[in-house]
């Protein structure tokens, strides 16, 4: 499909942002948990026009066997995009860019999952970007953590991710594919909020140390905020669960 | 090198218990031998495609997205577009699935679902031409399995036919060297509307649509693809035995039947 | 080289193809067994202008390991084409069409080897299509049934295939590569006779159920044909070794 | 797939010393948290290069060449030139590193090396285009690792300045469809200079410049790259664990002030 | 990278005959240390190829076709055509040869042979150019290897000499854009003769044409290429040893002798 | 880069090389051993342009683990030229060149370590061509015997290696990358002095067996020569350490 334009302006005279935010708003974030049938745990987020689906398999074991590590469960991440999810095909061979996401992903996991519990296994995360729309690794790390606790894998806390970045010389949060493309920077943050450590960084665009710190606070607020809806998704499941359990005898539930 | 899978360990019993339910009429998900699980279609999801469904069969999920997009012909068909299917068996959908490049249970539903496409001459490739023998548009049909509960040839084959049925792309043209696309979405040509049916002999018996249970018991599958005029457009077998003529003959028929109800489905999704 | 043309007809007025054939008429096929050194078990076809190459080895040990089954032998099978075995060029690299064949051929013949009398052992037949002419699948098929019975595998029978198709509106035996390209369909077929189970079955093209019901009993008589000549090709091999035997000591034989 | 990486076995007791140095405001080295190693680095080493550099960073080697070639722009910027960044962790330069194709350590060194030219517009991309859409200068950045002893981002990124810093080039022009080269070596068209500063989090306290043992026991990394005005243009935090905020505000402002002291030293090196 | 190979098991008591026969001027096959096994060269086996030839050289069995395609020169070469050598040692000829990319066993016999081919000019390359820098012909030659009992290099270069010299192609000329093939088979076009004459040093003595279980015992091997006027035109030592100098030179001697005796019974083959 | 053009003549009126050498004279070369950190051991070539270094780690546990032999050291080797090593970029991707490389520079070396003193272990050699001139295998060899040397791998003796060719019809000892590229033959030559043995013997172009003869005999030649740098390179090396070893307590030597 060819590209979307190059819009006139990214900020309107009153503030605006061309899909009708504010700077500091986010776009509007829906998450689902337990939604596939196979997988252990697994999860499901929109965030704008991004819709990601995140499936968690383990602990199990280690395969090939060479990877075991004899005093953790090894942490394994693949983020993952189809070929259909941007504006033109991807190629379906790994890029380079995936696998760098998918190591950056990873290790803004690795600190909340207890896997001491887990020696000689992996915990598997399969993070399948089924449309791209700016911001996907953030939202791919939500809708991970909660695919991890919906797995049953034993966590200290959920980390919640966003990215922020500049556009016409504003910090924005939270960019979208035409803001992310257009604008200066972008700065995408995963914060543990209770350890207070921020485990995904990574910048690339123009920032002065002040937009820097300006910036990182916005992130910070808002995966404040997403953290209170992975919150929410989680109880929303576990009640349904609840309820079903209820009227059948098992607990099992078609999402 | 094709080899002999491993399954994964089935427990005698279950597998017993599923063999006996077959031979006495009846299905583990209580449905009768000819009868498809709920079928849920869903389109347009992936904006970002020309088109895109959604498929639940029973716990089966698939997505397909189609992407229609400029490139150049095969040298001995100058005068045609490309169709290009692809499929991904990731693990996300399956423990049985691996990362890495498509294993050759992806590589051959790939090439099932793109030989009923291909053969019933759905897609119409000679409107695709732009510049004879150099500049085409690729219609890229993309499977992604979420969820394997068995049969997925079959949800890929109604999610593929409801992505290119409700696919809208611009029409493009040559000005000089470069591409320019109007204004306004048209439809992507579709002449002919394929629709894939699979059987799985299990113990004696045949049943259709098998969920994953009876895929892993099955002694053998076979998948017939029905065009619109009721003609077969596609054929595969499966598994490590096989069927006598007579079973054939039987499949062959129940095919045709099952593939209308199937495509009017379809069809109904995609208008939307 | 390039591509022969296609010609006016594939059918004339008498009914005659091309190469001369009646519909019901197989091409003329050669079968010789036991010609290679170092192979457990070969075999060498031509079918028309097909020339297909069998090895067998095994039961030998698996590897790698991991692919061993506890219960029975696993059934290895590679078909590939050589380089020049077609008119234009084929990149040695394996197509995905090779490995669709892989697969749909080892399927065609697990279920007459005796697998479970090897159990944690590897039985591989590596098909070499050196010259290919259409139905080089089913070629393929009735040769590696030969070798594996020269490597001395035990099996429940032989498996002989043989391709119907579609010509100018008629259903027609064995096609060859003109009649494959501007045929109306193609339809293979592998037929395990006393157990009277087809074993591989594939289509393109577009056939009536009525055209598929008389194509298929055209392929399997044929594939009956077929099996005479098989047998008749193994009991050869083993004249020659029982003369060479009597000449010599050993019944080491040269191909 | 990226999956938690198996470290060496480091003795407990080793571990422990490197952590308790770094608490103590001391490091293995007898550095301070805030200073690099002995920072040496060559240009012109390889004549055949355009440009090259050969960073000597503590006992951590990197030889950088950069070569610039004529090759086709990419469709979405068909009026700038190219830029690519490969990065060979070979196991000459350590027994972590194996053969075979570049691992995800690779690839993240390459990219953030690469991040830090283009967001900068350090190379001036415009300038190198030949036949807009048709024919592009290509600037290639090969990044080989010789011995490993912590920090290559960092010596990786002062190699490829210098080498870009220090690159002639012929001027190339199109005649008709052929390239040609003028007499006369120019400098690569450079606008900026972008310079990563990297530090590791070894038990509560920051340290710059991390040696291997550092790194081997670090809870997490972080590579800030300034460019020449004193701004970040490019960030990669990697480890297990992560940075507060207060320690990401400290650690920016102490990356400008050594990157200025490091760039100094890399163009004064460039100029021989 | 390269390893050591795994040789199979060979039991010593077979391995001790295999080196004592030929000390003592015997060899496991009753041949002498000067002569070749019985070679049987078959022309034309493959109508699709443009050539093709069978060798057998005593229970070692070769395929080589040869294919001619349009093609695109090298940048570097721009009025000559393309000669490509390729060679499958498949799993099929030898319980030592795996499935997978080419082996380095795989790529040195190629590369080998491709030598001979190339050094001695024998392709007119020069001929083979349709529209200099744009359009040439391509020679593929493809070995393929069908049983391996030793002498894999001799084999292949008597199978590709022969099939080379007993190609017919069609004469193609570019009409505007296009390759059009004028009526008539042509000769390709052959200017010399290379024949590659293989040795094994087993103990102190030099065999020629090693049978498998003497390269299985062997201490090193040599293969020189001699073109049809007696020169050498390539050279190759293998395995795990050396050669004297004085060795060297008589080897050398005795190839130029047998190459001319191979290159005769080649090209009579080659015309039928 | 450009290429450098072709020269009007490869020697002049006086019998002198483009570079100013007569026929039998050597490029300058430069020796240095034990130059990197982590490698076991290590040693540094510059001859002509040539810039080659070669790592070695090892005897070391042998990883993946079916290559090991149970009675001799595996010896493994890399040859790998840099992408700017050359005037034309080359693909990181492994050359079939490369690869034969590895293979007949491995088997240069294996007859002088003693590897049955190492079962089940491998023995690594890496050599990165940092900058090619003609003659690089060879050089890489040069270096190789000193870097497994410096490792403290026994061997039996040190090997050394040149390349001789044909230009303008004359034997020329090591040719240059334009010798190479521009003349009629390049016969590349390693030698065990001692043992008296060619390990590597590689030619191509045109010689006749009497330009062979002479060729070969300019090259021992010059392999003696470079024998004899190379003691005098390791006998510098292990001077300076024990100098160092003198000032310190250690041995340890930065290079």
């Amino acid at each position: 499909m060819p590209e979307p334009k190059q819009p006139e302006k990214l900020i309107d005279d009153k503030g605006i942002r061309i899909d009708g935010r504010r700077l500091d708003q986010l776009r509007p974030i829906k998450l689902e948990v337990g939604i596939l049938d196979k997988a252990d745990g697994s999860a499901y987020i929109e965030q704008g026009k991004n819709k990601i689906l995140v499936g968690v398999y383990g602990p199990r074991e280690a395969h090939p066997k060479h990877i075991a590590l004899p005093d953790r469960a090894v942490l394994r991440c693949r983020y993952r995009m189809a070929p259909f999810s941007v504006d033109e095909r991807k190629n379906p061979a790994p890029s380079r860019r995936e696998m760098e996401l998918s190591k950056v992903i990873r290790e803004s996991l690795e600190s909340v999952v207890l896997t001491d519990l887990y020696p000689r296994t992996t915990i598997d995360v399969f993070i399948e970007v089924l449309q791209s729309d700016g911001g996907s690794r953030c939202a791919g790390i939500t809708a991970a953590s909660l695919a991890l606790a919906d797995a049953g894998i034993p966590m200290r806390e959920l980390v919640a991710a966003c990215a922020v970045g500049k556009i016409q010389g504003h910090m924005a949060l939270d960019l979208s594919d035409a803001e992310d493309k257009y604008g200066e920077a972008d700065l995408p943050v995963a914060w543990v909020p209770n350890a207070n450590l921020v485990t995904l960084l990574q910048m690339d665009g123009i920032l002065t140390t002040n937009e820097f710190e300006k910036g990182l606070t916005m992130a910070l607020d808002a995966c404040k905020t997403i953290h209170g809806m992975q919150q929410e998704a989680l109880k929303k499941k576990y009640l349904v669960i609840k309820e079903v359990a209820e009227e059948r005898e098992e607990t099992e539930v078609v999402a | 090198m094709s080899f002999t899978p491993q399954l994964p360990p089935v427990a005698k019993l279950e597998q017993k218990t599923v063999v006996d339910l077959v031979a006495n009429g009846k299905r583990i998900d209580d449905r009768t031998a000819d009868s498809y699980r709920q079928l849920h279609i869903q389109v347009g999801l992936i904006e970002k495609a020309n088109g895109s469904a959604q498929v639940h069969l029973g716990k089966s999920k698939v997505l397909v997205g189609v992407k229609v997009e400029t490139g150049t012909p095969f040298p001995d068909t100058p005068d045609e577009g490309v169709l290009t299917v692809n499929a991904e068996l990731g693990p996300l959908a399956s423990p049985l699935f691996e990362t890495g490049p498509p294993s050759e249970q992806a590589i051959e539903l790939a090439r099932v679902i793109d030989r009923g496409i291909r053969e019933s001459k759905a897609v119409d490739m000679k409107s695709l031409v732009l510049l004879k023998g150099k500049k085409v548009q690729v219609v890229f049909v993309d499977i992604y399995i979420l969820d394997h509960d068995g049969n997925l040839i079959d949800a890929a084959s109604i999610a593929a036919l409801a992505a290119l049925a409700s696919a809208k792309m611009l029409k493009a043209e040559l000005k000089g060297d470069e591409v320019v696309y109007k204004p306004g979405l048209h439809s992507l040509p579709l002449n002919n509307h394929p629709v894939a049916v699979t059987f799985a002999k299990v113990g004696k018996t045949i049943v259709v649509d098998p969920v994953l249970e009876e895929e892993q018991v099955m002694n053998a599958r076979l998948t017939v693809t029905i065009e619109k005029n009721g003609n077969i457009c596609a054929m595969q077998k499966g598994g490590l035995s096989g069927f006598t003529q007579d079973e054939l003959k039987t499949v062959v028929h129940l095919a045709v039947q099952k593939a209308a109800e199937n495509r009017a489905k379809i069809l109904a999704a995609a208008k939307g």
